[in-house]
């Protein structure tokens, strides 16, 4: 299997065809991968250099904690990656926007009402977690397009907020 | 001694004053709140109680449930932790009235120093040195505060009467932002201790946070346990600290004067035991009174690391009467150490709160390594209270092996389930800045970077991710393969077993 | 310093020294057997290597292999832990001639103490007092040893001449027992060693087990860091040890005479590196040379926290060339270090092996305490290797707090999926023979009986067994009713995680 | 439910009839109980007292673990406990033994051949695992009425290694 993975605007070839091995832009590694707790860290030997990593998907990106470094990474199969070429690489932007609950909380003020544009940076919700302020800020200028929840609600965790147009 | 111990807390604290008093022979009662029968506060102690829903008003601050608590189990004494009821002047006098001891000082010193326009005069009056603000003029209004802060002179800070922790504090460096500051400051007052009321400080530039331990006994002896440097703080919360201070270290005559003005200023309140004063030093050894906490705190830890005193026994036997086993001249300080505070949130995500199942974790052990937590793996982190889940406090014999050290706990610390803020201490204990000892309390938020002065592995991080999202693809398509399958029920939850283990 | 180090060994121990690796900097190299990829120190190193199967004969103890792997990786030096080749006299000349810095004594001082005959002569000549037995006599047939028997006196102690750690060891009461206790031995020791050798000793009764640690620079600089009490022996394997001893600490003199006589010991064959010299000391303060062990002990972690010498570092340090950072006048003890050591052993049967995976722990933590480890939730303890999972540690201000300290941490310590020497320890601790220092290297086996001076609870116990009893019906009844439903594969493993959470 | 648990010669009469209670020889106790691990760890607060215990099941009885002390209590349901008191509670003692490995190993000796008499506390098979040499014992007198094994052998974890009659 052939995947195209990126990190840093630089594109890795890596190509898996065992569990032993691992082709790197050209390049053979032994390699010995194990899942250490059932879910998301791993040990890795790549060449007999020992890794430990936390590894976890976000959002269509692999988000990988290394040696207390966190790095942003993408991986397409080859597949993909040729459509991804072949579109063009368009990336999806505007549309709308959802503002999720980053976690479980109690909305402590809702400074936007609905249609109300906003800027980039402006506070959306304040959603109070931890005992702790957190201020949920609109990634982007647009309007507010639906408001869905008032002070004084508590809030799941990935629970819809409010809406950007 | 006491035979029985109330423990007004929950999480680390309540943990930690168990194995205290554990260790002193005595009982323990522990309260818990709903969300809490399995933490490990209410493992650990020899009687447990629900004391209400998880939210704090409802349990952790019931003054009464917890009295009633008391009551019924014929504690002898309660001890507050910090944060909850630890600075109510109501709750150590309803623990008088109720014939039981208050683990902590007299209400009239956690009023002296709660109030700050009380505790700014108290200390003034005995000749210690204070910032210049606003506490001193009592609760006064928006409109009042804005007129009068051109006086003091921006920059200025805000800060809650009732407050501690960060909480309700706001740095103001423009005139026209003071409004809107002062109603988010309130409101987050508000919300964290019940009381809206704020005032204001001149904020001193360049400035280190140093505070000295003191303990006192009921006999009038008061001494210092040295300082603890607390510069590094994020929000006005402390992420990190040390003992002794890089900044006072090299100047013994320093140390001293400044623990000698500490002892003053706890003397001033008729303080009894154990204690902390706050101050702001600045660049030319200046240094200012900010304020007393009249209780056990957070970073307590690193003070313990170098002086082999146990802060915490040293507090029950104070508050059974006994006299002080230390006098000044015995206190010294041997080697270093540092705490950092693990919180469960996210560094890369502007550390927003991060809540679960704790699913697995290995703690960093070992020679010099010290932990200290309440939580464990199947433990749920939930949201009510504050994000702080470990500290870890690594002692050297000098400052740079406590670092060295430091960073190879954090590498082995593992906790899987919630973000947490290891790789943030990663970061520091990687900082050139931090290493070499320059900084200030602004140090996170205007001169550092995550990931900053580390080495990178772009190409490993590459490889973990594609080995991942292969894994994922491959196990994808065994899962649909074997639901083809017929497979019995009972076949299936043992294979499921196998595949997990 | 050197850059690479190659760690030669496993579990705790190989976790140790990676640390102090790692503390100074230093890269470090792990090797394993098959069933060990997922150790600890496998995933804590920085390169592992893969050198067998798991029989420590094809993996851990072939020395070619290791060398190889040494060679490969550029390490500038070897570590060799404790057993497996740790007193290998060819291990170490290997490594020599390799150019690869051994981090123990030179070949020649391992020798010279590894054969008990050569020992004790040259200890006797620097005029150290020895035990009387056969070991100046060479290997001895059983006849010989049968014949000469007499002439020491029964009691006595059968030792194996590779020895170490209580294998091959045999007491002989009466002599009619001495053959087929000679063949016992000889079995264990051509097992544990390689070498079936043995030799006779008088047995000393009432018996202290106490043991000087040392270092030695290559600048001719020999020091001690004080004694470890080491008596509570159970099939002469360690079981527990601490620092200082009960039974030294009240005599100064004698501390300063045992040490004075252990650094002799050390010079009279050139040692360098750490090392410990073994005593038996009687009642009537005479002590006689047991035994020095040339390496790393395993107990070293109570010398460390006594005296604050990190000994692992210090080793790195002496292999290096550097000299000592400390003299004699520079160490003292200070506070009360005990260690448990905790084994896969079930005390209830016999302390027959536990092996399994280690399904979840939760680790005492706290002041004062210190965890060495090299298994963790979800790790397989095997067969193949010694017993030992986890090295508690606890240091108080004095003997009685480091006790209650470590009572409240073993109560703490869960580990579930093997059986561990846990309650064992417990019963020591609140055994009042062991609180009042009063017991000798005989005191496990003829004086001790689990769950002694234990409060008992069995109507709690009887409460907790219906309990689960009563569970575990009520579950399987579930469990038949619901198979009875009609229920697809996925909500099955849905609802089965749910069940498991 | 009723269950007649017996300790030490002593037989406590339990009654669980909910989740929150408990009656035990007519007292009745609050209980809030909870499996701690998945497996064998259990945390109990009996009217408020805070216990923590590993409870495992091992022939017929239960290993009870608290406080650093075992206890072994056999549980029954009162049917069982009628059925046995009517059989006149006879234990079945003689009959076959067999002695299985406690642990997986290997065998290193085996002192006794088949058909040989042995007293209790005869060493049967020395079997080592983590190196060491541990000795498994006849229970009682008898007969060794098969061996199973030979020196070298490596064995599993309970396989049969020896019977007695």
């Amino acid at each position: 299997m052939k995947y195209a993975t990126t990190l840093n605007d630089k594109t890795y070839i890596i190509e898996i065809n065992d569990d032993r091995h691992i082709v790197v832009d050209g390049v053979e590694y032994a390699i010995d991968f194990a899942s250490l707790a059932g879910q998301s860290l791993y040990s890795l030997l790549l060449d007999n250099e020992s890794y430990e990593s936390f590894v976890e998907e976000r959002e269509e990106a692999w988000q990988v904690l290394l040696r207390g470094v966190l790095y942003e990474v993408r991986v397409a199969d080859e597949r993909e990656e040729r459509l991804r070429k072949a579109s063009g690489g368009l990336a999806v932007s505007g549309g709308e926007f959802s503002l999720k609950a980053p976690m479980p909380g109690l909305v402590v003020a809702v400074p936007v009402a609905e249609g109300q544009t906003v800027v980039k940076g402006d506070n959306l919700i304040i959603l109070e977690s931890m005992k702790m302020q957190n201020e949920l800020k609109a990634p982007r200028d647009g309007t507010v397009s639906r408001v869905r929840v008032k002070a004084g609600d508590s809030v799941e965790h990935n629970q819809v907020l409010a809406t950007m147009a | 001694m006491f035979k029985k111990v109330l423990i007004a807390n929950r999480g680390e604290i309540a943990v930690r004053i168990i194995r205290a008093c554990r260790e002193l022979g005595i009982a323990t009662v522990a309260v818990y709140s709903e969300v809490d029968r399995n933490a490990l506060h209410v493992r650990y102690a020899d009687e447990a109680y629900s004391i209400g829903p998880a939210p704090s008003r409802e349990s952790y601050l019931r003054i009464d449930k917890i009295l009633d608590v008391a009551r019924k189990t014929e504690s002898d004494a309660i001890h507050p932790g910090y944060g909850f009821l630890a600075e109510r002047e109501e709750f150590a006098a309803a623990c008088e009235e109720a014939g039981i001891a208050y683990i902590g000082p007299k209400p009239s010193a956690i009023a002296a120093m709660g109030d700050k326009a009380v505790a700014r005069a108290t200390v003034t009056k005995a000749g210690v040195p204070v910032v210049p603000g606003t506490e001193a003029e009592g609760s006064l209004r928006d409109e009042e505060i804005i007129a009068i802060a051109p006086q003091i002179g921006f920059p200025v800070l805000i800060k809650a009467t009732a407050g501690g922790g960060g909480k309700g504090m706001r740095e103001v460096i423009r005139p026209e932002d003071l409004s809107g500051a002062l109603a988010a400051a309130r409101r987050e007052a508000e919300a964290a201790f019940g009381d809206g009321n704020v005032y204001l400080e001149k904020l001193v530039t360049g400035a280190r946070h140093i505070e000295f331990q003191i303990l006192a006994d009921t006999h009038g002896n008061v001494i210092h346990l040295g300082e603890r440097e607390c510069s590094l703080q994020r929000r006005h919360q402390k992420v990190l600290e040390e003992s002794p201070s890089p900044f006072v270290d090299p100047h013994p005559e320093l140390r001293a004067r400044m623990g000698e003005v500490a002892c003053k200023a706890a003397a001033a309140v008729d303080y009894v035991n154990a204690g902390t004063i706050e101050f702001l030093v600045d660049k030319e050894q200046s240094f200012y009174f900010l304020e007393m906490n009249t209780r056990l705190q957070v970073e307590h830890p690193v003070t313990e690391a170098v002086t082999g005193v146990d802060i915490v026994k040293e507090q029950i036997r104070i508050a059974r009467g006994r006299k002080l086993r230390y006098t000044q001249e015995d206190v010294s300080l041997n080697g270093w150490a540092v705490e950092c505070r693990i919180n469960a949130e996210d560094p890369y995500n502007n550390f927003l709160p991060s809540t679960g199942q704790i699913k697995s974790t290995i703690l960093p052990t070992g020679p010099g390594v010290r932990v200290d937590t309440g939580v464990y793996a199947g433990f749920e982190v939930s949201p009510y209270y504050d994000s702080l889940i470990s500290k870890l406090i690594c002692w050297g014999e000098g400052r740079g092996e406590a670092i060295l050290r430091m960073r190879r706990a954090l590498e082995e610390y593992r906790i899987v389930g919630v973000k947490t803020t290891i790789p943030f201490h990663q970061t520091i204990m990687n900082s050139h800045r931090f290493i070499a000892g320059h900084f200030d309390t602004r140090f996170i938020e205007e001169r550092f970077e995550m990931d900053e002065d580390r080495e990178l592995r772009p190409e490993i991080a590459a490889i973990l991710a594609t080995l991942v999202a292969h894994r994922e693809s491959q196990m994808a398509a065994q899962i649909v393969q074997r639901g083809e399958r017929d497979t019995s029920n009972w076949k299936w939850v043992g294979r499921y077993e196998r595949m997990h283990r």
